[in-house]
């Protein structure tokens, strides 16, 4: 346990030191809120119907774009290897590096993003439950985007495989996670999708550090 | 303790890399792997850290721990550092010890003479500084089987009398050593194994 | 370089200290006149009634963050031709105090626009390359934080300041380019101002004080960051010793 | 000449091999495609009306994206040491690179994103002068990508960086891309904003290997 | 030919690591550095690649080529082999002798025993493999001056009496070397420089 605790604080204090995840993703972030007025029109009530829209989609895009660094920098300089190599099995090290990339950036942007939203004349209404379904959303995007890093991370031509291979997983996610962060929507309805939300977080949880664990260890022999 | 090779062969790409590789290793032993470029020498050692699997033959630890897999009880020191620029000496073999089991981080550093260097990122160290602070993970968790990838690469004279010391200590604990290299290794080995292949 | 590092900003740390108090003196006296012009001689508007004194906050701190930038840009440039130290040392303070001023500028700008436009912020041209304006001058400290090697860092700095100048055009005439909520120029414009005499004066005088406070708040970050360096190079060569 | 050509056809074929380029911004293309309908709901005019400035914010942000590749891989690897030992000034260099980089990931985007564009309703009329737009305009992202990519490759935190610097540069681009993508608008404007996007494209073209030599020898040291 | 250096000093990361370097080396000679871990030897040969600039020294090459500067007329061979995986031993080969101006890829492939490998990636390769590729830049493109830093890490002994061979060569047509090694270069060195400092 302290052993999966070790690795969780060094990705934190990597993805700080570096900057790699949530620098990167808020940059992206960034870019979208203030393009998106200028190349859709500053029609504030046109903003505001698409803006919850436009913020999951640079939340998915973000996470997805963040995912490579989970495990590729660790492949190329050895650490995995010796990973392997550790008392605990390599699953552990899986969801441990999945559990550092929520935490540094998937979790960060979840909340940013309704923040930033004001800047895209979200609704006010519309905050509270978008952070909830953001947060509920990005444990899901962040496992499942360690599968996809995994499965890519000795293929060179891994960028476009990774977007084919999440996108179709990162779906539902979308789609619930929109009718969970809709104020307009019966409670029962949020209520019923955040349900949804939560159950497709714990099932990504639980098998994607399996799956990414076998595709990280084919890559190493 | 043993280790005990028999058969032992390797595919890498396809191409058997390895061929047939018979050895004993006992406590106390050291084998010096040589050959020419290419000839499998870093694969045998992946081979035996539990990174590439055997095309065939077989491999055993006698008398190690129970319930651990030779991995497990292996130290690899490779090409590849596994050394974190972004973080300092100190802080990459902190994890190092936290991850693999506990040690002392204060004495790996003094046996490579990087006690000096604690705070320094490791990002900015010289190629054999960095050297030196992969090898440190060998005294930071005792592990009885050392696999070792050309370690001498690097090391400049104080730094290879300091090394010889901490592999003699090892063997003469009971640990074993199977070290690749090109160049002596400032010791003399028990046995020595001559890959053939490539170059 | 030693020498010829300590020899210039010797010379302007002397000519700075000279200076210092009259500058100090003169921001104290226009910023007096000003905020009396502003907030009791001129008349309220006839439509904006009492917030237009706004107005005199914002519009000047809205030029200072332009013109800081401007000058940033130009130290860059001085130091990227001539290879003057003390370009670098200026332009690398001017930094936070053109980010102070837009900041001022846009959150002003932000008050003034929810009794204005009904909103706190709205996207046009303007306060999006504004917003971009503060991004940039935050973008441009953060490469001074994050590259330790300080020559590293001031070649980096210059371009990144040089590129980034392309902005402050686009600022300045981004309310003519495309039609927009935010006020065209009514100051600074080719025909002649067209505000009305009484909120023109207070207001030029504010721009004055804003800019004779920059310029004592720049000597003296100039003088701080001078003597940091000085501390630097002594520790290093201590280290060097070791 | 030669040497420049050399440099151009490496890195396209090393772009082809390892994917790094075209791919991955291709695959990220497809998610913003594909993610657009989801994330705005099926209203298809409102789809129609958001789809030119869909797609060019989605080639912004992948060429934008895809622009750390241009310099890092050499420089980690040593060859822009070598590079600048070269008989020819390190400004071809990274001019070659940028030229490249336009090659192998924008100019591809940019003729792809009008066909993708039937995906989110893009209307057939706007389909030929956005792909003219965008060809025209990829040039300019590719080459003010390059500045952002040689300014920070050596920062480990970047990313964030990387957007924040790019970003006025590429708004101008957005914004007459988008007037010269109007099918509406009246051809002497279009013409007008064709000009203005070659105009920025040639300045960006003269200036942004200089700026980016000087950077990266900065880093190189 | 002759470079000459007069009390040259560099810096990295705000710290002196060259202090005061002074030599002066002749056509066909080789100049041979030695030093602790981290006293400066990869820091002094990027210097004289133009790569770091000089806090303060001087350095000149006399009887060169006009208009060329220094680093134009060297090679350097560093830690980094700026080698891509992607491309095939060849095609590595291909791109330098098109970008440094002309060559013989093939006598280049042949110089360091690599022409069986021509076909292969280079991302396969073994480490010793490896740096014969980043060393057979050096037979390529003819340029008088060489920058080594330990070049013969990883060489099997085939390998290092080939780049030996090379070595004396260039050095009998009038080239010039200087190598930073920890280990003997195989051959005599006209002029050895020990760098004091860090270890
Ligand atoms: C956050 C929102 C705002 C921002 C970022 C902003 C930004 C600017 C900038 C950059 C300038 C200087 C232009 C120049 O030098 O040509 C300026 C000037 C000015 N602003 Fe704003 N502004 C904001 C809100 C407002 C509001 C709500 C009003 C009032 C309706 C306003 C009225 C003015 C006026 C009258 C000028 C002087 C124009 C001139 O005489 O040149 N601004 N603003
Ligand atoms: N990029 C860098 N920034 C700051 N300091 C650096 C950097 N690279 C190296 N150094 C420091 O410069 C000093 C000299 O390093 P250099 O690599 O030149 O040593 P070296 O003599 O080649 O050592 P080795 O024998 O280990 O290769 C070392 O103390 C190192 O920590
Ligand atoms: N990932 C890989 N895929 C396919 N083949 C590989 C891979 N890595 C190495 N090889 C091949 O396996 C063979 C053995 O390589 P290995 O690295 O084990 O040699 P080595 O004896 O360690 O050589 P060196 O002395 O150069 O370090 C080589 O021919 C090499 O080309
Ligand atoms: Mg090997
Ligand atoms: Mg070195």
């Amino acid at each position: 346990m302290s052993l999966i605790l070790a690795l969780i604080r060094r990705d934190l204090m990597l993805s700080i030191r570096q900057g790699g995840g949530a620098g990167t993703a808020l940059g992206f972030f960034l870019t979208v809120v203030v393009l998106l007025p200028i190349g859709i029109g500053p029609d504030q009530a046109l903003l505001a119907r698409i803006a919850p829209g436009a913020l999951w989609i640079a939340l998915l895009l973000s996470v997805l774009l963040s995912a490579d660094r989970i495990f590729q920098q660790d492949y190329e300089d050895g650490s995995l290897d010796i990973m392997t190599m550790g008392p605990v099995p390599f699953e552990m090290v899986a969801l441990a590096k999945a559990v550092a990339h929520w935490l540094s950036t998937s979790l960060p942007l979840a909340i940013a993003a309704p923040i930033l939203g004001f800047l895209v004349n979200l609704e006010a209404a519309a905050v509270l439950p978008l952070t909830l379904a953001m947060a509920l959303g990005s444990i899901a995007l962040s496992f499942l985007a360690s599968i996809g890093a995994a499965v890519t991370v000795g293929l060179r031509r891994g960028g476009l495989l990774v977007s084919v291979l999440v996108l179709p997983l990162y779906v539902p996610v979308l789609i619930f996670g929109l009718s969970a962060s809709d104020p307009g929507a019966a409670p029962g309805l949020t209520f019923a999708a955040l349900l949804i939300l939560a159950a497709i977080a714990l099932v990504s949880l639980v098998l994607s550090p399996l799956a990414a664990a076998a595709a990280l260890r084919a890559y190493l022999r | 303790m043993e280790l005990h090779a028999t058969g032992l062969s390797c595919e890498r790409g396809g191409r058997t890399v390895v061929r047939d590789v018979a050895f004993t290793l006992r406590a106390g032993e050291l084998l010096q792997l040589t050959g020419p470029n290419g000839s499998g020498k870093s694969s045998l050692l992946r081979l035996i850290a539990g990174l590439n699997s055997a095309a065939s033959g077989k491999l055993s630890l006698a008398g190690g721990s129970e319930g651990l897999s030779i991995a497990q009880q292996a130290h690899l020191i490779a090409h590849q550092e596994a050394v974190k620029g972004a973080l300092s000496v100190r802080e990459n073999l902190d994890f190092w010890r936290d991850f693999l089991g506990g040690g002392d981080v204060a004495v790996a550093l003094e046996a490579f003479g990087l006690t000096r260097l604690a705070d320094y990122a490791a990002g900015l160290l010289s190629a054999g500084q960095k050297r030196r602070l992969a090898l440190a993970r060998l005294v930071l968790t005792p592990r009885p089987l050392w696999l070792l990838d050309e370690p001498t690469v690097g090391l400049d004279s104080a730094s290879l009398v300091r090394f010889v010391d901490v592999m003699d200590h090892h063997l003469a604990s009971g640990g074993m050593i199977i070290a690749a290299t090109h160049v002596p290794l400032g010791r003399e080995a028990d046995h020595r194994l001559e890959l053939a292949g490539a170059s | 370089m030693t020498m010829q590092y300590l020899a210039n900003p010797t010379r302007f740390l002397r000519l700075a200290n000279a200076l210092l108090p009259y500058l100090w003196a003169l921001t104290a006296g226009l910023l007096v006149i000003g905020l009396y012009g502003a907030l009791v001689s001129s008349p309220p508007d006839y439509q904006q009634g009492e917030t237009v004194r706004i107005m005199y906050v914002h519009v000047p701190a809205a030029w200072m963050a332009l013109f800081v930038y401007s000058v940033m840009a130009l130290a860059s440039a001085v130091a990227l031709i001539f290879r003057h130290p003390l370009a670098d040392v200026a332009a690398k303070t001017a930094a936070p105090l053109g980010a102070a001023f837009c900041f001022l500028a846009l959150a002003t700008g932000s008050l003034w626009g929810k009794p204005m436009w009904g909103a706190w912020w709205v996207w046009d041209a303007r306060l999006a390359s504004m917003f971009v304006l503060m991004l940039l001058y935050l973008g441009y400290m953060a490469i001074w934080a994050a590259i330790e090697e300080p020559h590293r860092a001031a070649m980096v700095a210059r371009i990144v300041a040089l590129v980034g100048f392309i902005n402050v055009p686009i600022v300045k005439f981004s309310v003519d380019w495309w039609n927009s909520l935010h006020q065209p120029a009514s100051v600074f414009r080719m025909d002649g101002p067209t505000i009305a005499a009484p909120m023109l004066w207070p207001l030029l005088v504010m721009g004055l004080a804003y800019t004779f406070l920059f310029l004592s708040l720049h000597l003296v970050a100039m003088r701080a960051e001078i003597a940091a360096r000085k501390i630097r190079q002594i520790q290093i060569a201590e280290i060097g010793e070791r």
